[in-house]
């Protein structure tokens, strides 16, 4: 992961040559990003202040999100994945600027050469950020306007972004009522003639409207029934292969973030512990919490009734967190130096980024699986 | 991925509902609700005496008789000698009491005066501008019209049925303005308040705290009785209106403020934010239809108040004043109790107040049910 | 509405034990000016001592007001329309000699029978711990009111049984966080607490709605962990309610699934997950993905969605999503539950031809 | 004590600068003065004054000092507790208001125990028996007392009181007590009187509070802990007023901050109908005559009593809801 002062630097540069366009010196930052990243989070931080005291005066912050660094690239799968609380949807709307960041960096390439800082856009930049970048909610009750019927409704990111022909509308909304699997004629239905499943379908196909680069996908699939869930992932997974798509997906099931993304990031009191490929991660995790968080998950097999590995303690509040290492005080490996030392994200592995202070020397339980685990291939550290 | 299975509600229900807009759902429910209908054309009724009062009235309201002082309300009756004839009044015949000198008004069986529809009396112009002289009702025969009062007269022998249609004119429309002016205060500030929060928001927040601290009869009072004695009666009437409204917006903008406090955080207006729709757009195309129906349950759930401290303000000589006609007038004449044992159908302007307030909010209650079934 | 199978099962586990518990042809239904909602159409299980029994199915399939209905807890427009509840204080006993049986749908709701069963010898563990606490009461005032409801002991004695239950739960230090506000605990403290106040009077069967719907996974495995200590110290019986058919795997000894108001199958939690026979429990397991399944393949799925509940499919509930329906069978005529060479009912026409009623 | 009350406290003397600005701008707000409406009036009855009697009086009103002058002289004699003398009256305001002020503040309070001893039960009874007829029954009688104006409901009592029992049911006191020195016998008397007045004023708050209570308590008893208290085997009756009702009456108190407002203002139009000793009709003829310091005051102290009211019923609040000291914590 490259400096973020170097980019700073750079920016600023470029800033200078050429005042030419609003939105311009955040720009040509390109070759900034290896060619195949769609998307750069450094440094991102999210402090909510807490108000108190007499006057109401600020008191302190919830560090939502704190420091993370997190990529995606084109035609990805990136899953954040954590308990409630954690900070990854906090994390995700930042990225999208539905929030706005404290600080840090958000590179997106929005062009073939061209890289735009998110976090630094104004208001009236947000618009071509918007038609790379879209969102699909969790509850799909909440997310339609249950005024408008399903033409108003997907027809309104095509209607505001320059598409003023109704025909031309009618024809794309058709088509992206067939591209999420409803039909066309639905259009002039409104939302409560449909079930949580289908509001979800109609939701995919208003963020897919604009042809975006990258679905902020939060917790797109937890609100929906069991024997739904599954077509959702489905559609999820072959619109990312047709279209190219790249899904940041927040999630906190474990097994579905295991069946649908390339990679993993792992959250825990607004820090990213660990990171990896899904294989990996899921096989040999690297972090005790990473590996706690597996062992939780009820298998759906009576025959692996395990005695599920228990994390005692809960998940430390962000407003007042522990010292050290947040994860220390329900750590059974913890030492001295995790009381101590705020563990940076590292790369132990090639691509397998941890803060813990013992990655090396744990030999963690992942997620069993029939062929011997990545434990045997081990480096020694 | 194939077409995705209908669910079986499609086929078992008419689709129509589907297509169905939110607002005209809002309506069906409203609909069910029987008391709430009732009302509604109440309303209507109501709205349409105070359209056209001159049209509803039986005799000039302003014409003064001494010699008719007082007499009861003459029932319009449909049997007479057990048979069911055409609707008529009995005729009154007034006597002096030698001893007290008041009159002593007795009805008069023999004279019987039948109701007739749409006869002609005294001129005016429809809405100020169809000049016309025909009314509702009268009594008599068309080439010998005789008055009846089929809810008396007053201290000043006016007929109480032909006031009480001005009154309603006058009564109701300082309501509706005074809610309207109410409304738009509320609206704005609510708006600013709740879409913009931080300091502005705090300091409508405390304004609103303050005014809301105020006993408001007081102050009405105060203000009222700052109005000079020497205004016209339009601007006095202006002025109550504008009085009643200052204070009388707070409730709304807290409304309005809660609505869009709420709505800002909804995911559909995120959603809208995120296609890249513009604040207008956004507060314009989903927010002010969302809380719509909840802004218009609340406003006739506010013209009864308005209505009622106008006849507060009138009742105590300090709103409007004679020679304007408004319930609250009309009832300053029942002011104290020698004037209620004398003539108690004085009070039948207050039996108006109460209908239309009730009617105004069993309709405000049941339109705000439809409008958010899930409330409560 | 006779229910053989149950029979059977029982006397496979052996004359001398019945069911604590054992639900009839239940049915509670919701008059809405809409209509009728069948919410439980005709569902029958047994429930033995010291067993776990799940009832695993999505949402509007009615086994959170089957739930409600054995507490007689259904409120209006809601009403048990039909079938039974027995209820065996004591099943344990030579047959036909063991303790009575109590029909607890002839019970009156209020009355004190129901009120001393209701919290005494059948517990409830609701979903949301957080609201299940009144947020004006102590969670200790809570706790000893359920002790003094049902055991005759004073208030001193009760506040030691609290602070006693509090601590067999894990609630460190509980002689504070008996003077505690239930909103002043964290999510996982506040749902120990429940089972605390749900246990304390040592129930005979508890019934646990989504008990674990609301919290994290690492406190769910917390919470989990502890009801099955706790169950095998006090031997009660437990039915587990929970669409989350991985919690149901790791908990239930038998299983029920349902669908609609009806249940589609039940049987041994091994049968269920490793042999079910319904369409709808295969589809149901086929289309959660799971830390085995391979990765980004699509997953089978059940086509559709859930029915609304007022819109019920005439027939069998699920034959329009079903891959296997018999077309002027299964969407005309209603399965009834018989048993398929072992110990385990399903309600489908591909393994008998059996309608319901008949 | 709570950051939340003191506060509140703090906020006391600059809401009584506000107050006491808006009160003298109120009564400086109609043209002309006392004395320009009391030589009118004088010369209405036929009698003329002297024009430098008038110029005389209005300086030792300071009636002819500009208007931030009067308005400090105002506050100021106010803060050394001395509340100015009526004009009309020839006679401190002090004394005129005293007793007067103490009959309202009890006519007040009669009013709000009586509402909350009625509208509560009604309430409760009405969500625990929702769409009984007993419910509907109340939510008619509710809407019906909404829109009654309370002038109008006094008049009525008082012809019905008359006609059918011929009784004179006006004023708070018999007239051997009218000007007597406190005694129980007077209270009694007192207490005789203020029956009616009292349902007079309350029965609108009456409506408005039990419905309150109506829609907050079903809101409580579709909760969760009201389902678990059930399922403890509590009885019905109990488990409602010991769990849901207090929950849903705890917010009742809070209306406190703009009911008190309410019955300080209807109270003055009952007074003025029935003839109460109270401050209404003080204040009424205070402002058609223009007398000023006296209206002034009256306003003042109203909107002083107004505010004081919200704040016990946030005290009050506090006391009943724990969950309000976390948050101020």
């Amino acid at each position: 992961m490259s400096e973020a002062g170097a980019v700073t630097t750079h920016q600023a540069a470029t800033e200078a040559a050429t005042p030419v366009r609003a939105g311009e010196r955040t720009r040509a930052v390109a070759h900034a990003l290896p060619p195949e990243r769609l998307l750069d989070v450094r440094h991102l931080k999210k402090y909510f202040p807490i108000k108190g005291g007499f006057f109401g005066s600020t008191v302190g912050a919830v560090k939502a999100v704190d420091d993370v660094n997190l990529h995606v690239d084109t035609g990805e799968i990136l899953s954040l994945v954590g308990e409630s609380g954690c900070g990854k949807t906090t994390t995700s709307r930042c990225v999208l600027r539905a929030v706005n960041p404290t600080s840090g960096e958000i590179l997106f390439r929005i062009g073939d050469d061209e890289v735009i800082d998110v976090a630094k856009l104004s208001d009236r930049e947000l618009r071509p950020l918007w038609r790379n970048m879209q969102m699909i909610f969790q509850d799909p009750f909440g997310s339609l306007n249950p005024r408008k019927n399903l033409f108003d409704i997907i027809g309104e990111p095509l209607l505001v972004n320059g598409v003023k022909s109704r025909q031309e509308r009618m024809d794309r909304v058709a088509e992206l009522l067939g591209l999420v699997g409803l039909r066309p004629e639905y259009m002039h239905r409104y939302p409560h003639a449909f079930s949580g499943g289908q509001r979800q379908r109609v939701v995919i196909a208003r963020a897919l409207a604009l042809n975006p680069k990258l679905v902020v996908a939060d917790e797109a699939v937890s609100a929906l029934d069991v024997s739904v869930q599954a077509q959702i992932l489905n559609l999820l997974l072959e619109l990312q292969e047709r279209l190219g798509l790249s899904y940041l997906f927040v999630a906190h099931d474990l097994s579905i973030v295991k069946h649908i993304s390339h990679r993993v990031a792992v959250m825990y009191v607004g820090k990213i512990v660990e990171t990896a490929p899904t294989d990996p991660l899921f096989h040999a995790p690297l972090h005790p919490y990473t590996s706690a968080l597996m062992a939780a998950v009820p298998q759906a097999d009576p025959r692996r009734r395990s005695e599920m590995i228990r994390l005692e303690g809960e998940v430390a509040n962000p407003a007042k967190p522990p010292s050290g290492c947040y994860f220390h005080p329900r750590c059974p490996f913890a030492t001295a130096q995790c009381k101590a030392e705020t563990p940076l994200l590292r790369e132990v592995r090639p691509g397998h980024f941890v803060a813990c202070h013992r990655a090396e020397e744990l030999d963690l339980p992942g997620v069993e699986r029939g062929t011997p685990s990545l434990g045997t291939s081990r480096a020694e550290g | 991925m194939s077409d995705v299975a209908l669910p079986v509600a499609d086929r078992a229900k008419e689709p129509s509902v589907y297509v169905t807009p939110a607002w005209k759902l809002t309506w069906l429910r409203f609909t069910k609700h029987k008391l709430g209908v009732v009302c509604l054309w109440i309303v209507v009724l109501i709205t349409l005496m105070a359209l056209m009062p001159e049209f509803f009235s039986a005799a000039d309201p302003n014409v003064t008789s001494a010699r008719l002082a007082y007499i009861p309300p003459q029932p319009v009756r449909i049997i007479r000698d057990g048979h069911l004839v055409r609707p008529f009044v009995y005729g009154v015949e007034g006597q002096r009491n030698q001893r007290t000198l008041k009159m002593e008004w007795v009805q008069d069986t023999d004279v019987v005066l039948p109701l007739r529809l749409f006869p002609r009396g005294y001129a005016y112009r429809l809405f100020g501008v169809i000049p016309t002289d025909r009314h509702l009702f009268g009594f008599g025969t068309a080439e010998q019209p005789v008055t009846a009062n089929i809810l008396g007269t007053d201290r000043l022998g006016r007929d109480q049925w032909s006031r009480l249609m001005y009154g309603t004119r006058i009564s109701l429309s300082i309501g509706l303005v005074a809610v309207l002016i109410s409304t738009v205060l509320g609206i704005v500030l609510g708006g600013i308040s709740g879409y913009f929060g931080g300091w502005v928001d705090n300091l409508i927040q405390r304004l609103i705290d303050l005014l809301q601290a105020i006993p408001a009869i007081p102050v009405w009072l105060a203000l009222s009785a700052a109005l000079p004695r020497t205004w016209p009666v339009t601007w006095v009437y202006f002025a109550i209106t504008v009085i009643l409204a200052l204070l009388g917006w707070t409730r709304l903008a807290r409304e309005v403020r809660g609505r869009f406090l709420s709505l800002r955080e909804e995911d559909f207006v995120t959603a809208a934010r995120l296609v890249g729709a513009s604040q207008g757009r956004i507060i314009f195309s989903h927010m002010v239809p969302s809380f719509a129906s909840h802004i218009i349950a609340a406003v006739t759930l506010a013209v009864p108040l308005m209505i009622l401290n106008e006849t507060f303000l009138s009742f105590l000589g300090l709103g409007m004043r004679p020679p304007a006609i408004s319930w609250g007038v009309m009832l300053q004449e029942a002011q104290n109790l020698q004037s209620v044992v004398n003539a108690p159908w004085l009070l039948i302007p207050g039996v108006f107040v109460i209908i239309t307030v009730l009617a105004l909010n069993i309709l405000g209650d049941g339109l705000r049910d439809a409008a958010d079934p899930y409330s409560h | 509405m006779p229910q053989t199978p149950t029979a059977t099962e029982a006397t496979r586990k052996g004359a001398d034990r019945r069911p604590l518990l054992s639900v009839r042809g239940l049915k509670t239904y919701f008059e809405l000016d809409e209509g009728t909602v069948r919410a439980v159409d005709g569902v029958s299980f047994d429930v033995m001592p010291g067993e776990v029994l799940g009832i695993v199915g999505e949402s509007g399939c009615g086994k959170s007001i089957t739930m409600k209905s054995i507490l007689r807890l259904v409120a209006k427009p809601g009403r048990i329309v039909g079938g039974e509840i027995l209820y065996r204080p004591d099943p344990v006993g030579r047959a036909g000699g063991g303790g009575a049986e109590i029909d607890l749908t002839k019970l009156r709701k209020d009355g004190r029978r129901m009120r001393n069963i209701r919290g005494g010898e059948i517990a409830l563990i609701p979903q949301e711990p957080m609201a299940s606490f009144s947020p004006l009461h102590t969670i200790g005032e809570q706790i000893i009111e359920a002790i003094r409801l049902h055991q005759d002991v004073s208030k001193k004695e009760a506040r030691a049984m609290a602070i006693e239950r509090l601590r067999e739960v894990g609630v460190p230090s509980p002689e504070q966080r008996v003077g505690a506000y239930s909103w002043q605990l964290s999510g996982g403290l506040r749902q120990r607490a429940i089972i605390a106040m749900a246990l304390s009077c040592h129930p005979k069967l508890l019934v646990a709605d989504e008990p674990t719907t609301a919290i994290d996974v690492t406190t769910q495995a917390q919470v989990l962990a502890l009801l099955r200590e706790l169950q095998a110290e006090h031997g009660s019986s437990i039915i587990f309610i929970t669409h989350d058919l991985g919690v149901i795997a790791q908990v239930a000894d038998r299983v029920v699934v349902m669908y609609l108001g009806r249940v589609m199958e039940r049987g041994p939690v091994d049968d269920i997950f490793h042999a079910p026979k319904h369409p709808y429990t295969k589809a149901l397991l086929r289309s959660v993905p799971n830390m085995d399944t391979e990765p980004r393949v699509a997953l089978p799925t059940v086509e559709g969605s859930i029915p609304h509940p007022l819109h019920k499919p005439t027939g069998c509930p699920f034959h329009p999503r079903c891959p296997d329906a018999i077309p002027g069978l299964c969407d005309v005529k209603v399965p009834a539950l018989r048993p398929v060479d072992s110990d385990q009912p399903v309600a489908c026409f591909l393994y008998h031809r059996e309608v319901e009623g008949e | 004590m709570h950051w939340f009350i003191i506060k509140r406290l703090l906020l006391l003397p600059f809401l009584l600068l506000i107050f006491s600005i808006v009160s003298f701008a109120l009564i400086q707000a109609p043209p002309g003065d006392f004395l320009t409406s009391y030589v009118a009036e004088l010369a209405a009855g036929g009698t003329s004054i002297d024009q430098a009697e008038i110029e005389a009086l209005r300086t030792r009103y300071g009636l002819d000092q500009p208007i931030y002058v009067q308005y400090g002289r105002w506050v100021g004699n106010l803060l050394r507790g001395d509340l100015g003398v009526s004009l009309e009256w020839r006679r401190p305001n002090s004394e005129l208001i005293g007793e007067r002020l103490v009959l309202t503040l009890i006519l007040t309070t009669f009013s709000l125990l009586f509402t909350w001893a009625v509208a509560i039960p009604i309430g409760i009874f009405s969500a625990t028996r929702q769409y009984s007829l007993l419910d509907y029954v109340f939510t008619i009688l509710n809407y019906i007392g909404l829109a009654t104006p309370n002038f109008m409901l006094a008049l009525v009592l008082m012809w019905v009181a008359f006609d059918k029992f011929g009784v004179t049911v006006t004023g708070l006191f018999s007239p051997q007590y009218l000007d007597a020195a406190w005694s129980w016998a007077r209270v009694g008397d007192l207490l005789s009187h203020i029956w009616l007045p009292m349902i007079v004023l309350g029965v609108a708050g009456t409506a408005q509070i039990a419905r309150v209570v109506r829609a907050n308590l079903l809101d409580e008893l579709s909760k969760p802990y009201t389902e678990m208290a059930r399922a403890k085997g509590l009885p019905e009756w109990r488990l409602v007023i010991k769990y849901p009702t207090r929950v849903a009456i705890a917010p009742v108190v809070s209306t406190l901050g703009w009911y008190f407002p309410q019955l300080l203002s209807g109270g003055l139009v009952v007074s003025v109908v029935m003839s109460l000793p109270t401050i209404g009709p003080l204040l009424l003829r205070a402002l058609v005559g223009q007398d000023m310091y006296l209206a002034g005051t009256i306003i003042l102290i109203f909107c002083m009593l107004a505010v004081l009211g919200a704040l016990v019923s946030d005290i009050l609040l506090v006391v009943l809801d724990p969950r309000i000291k976390l948050e101020s914590a």
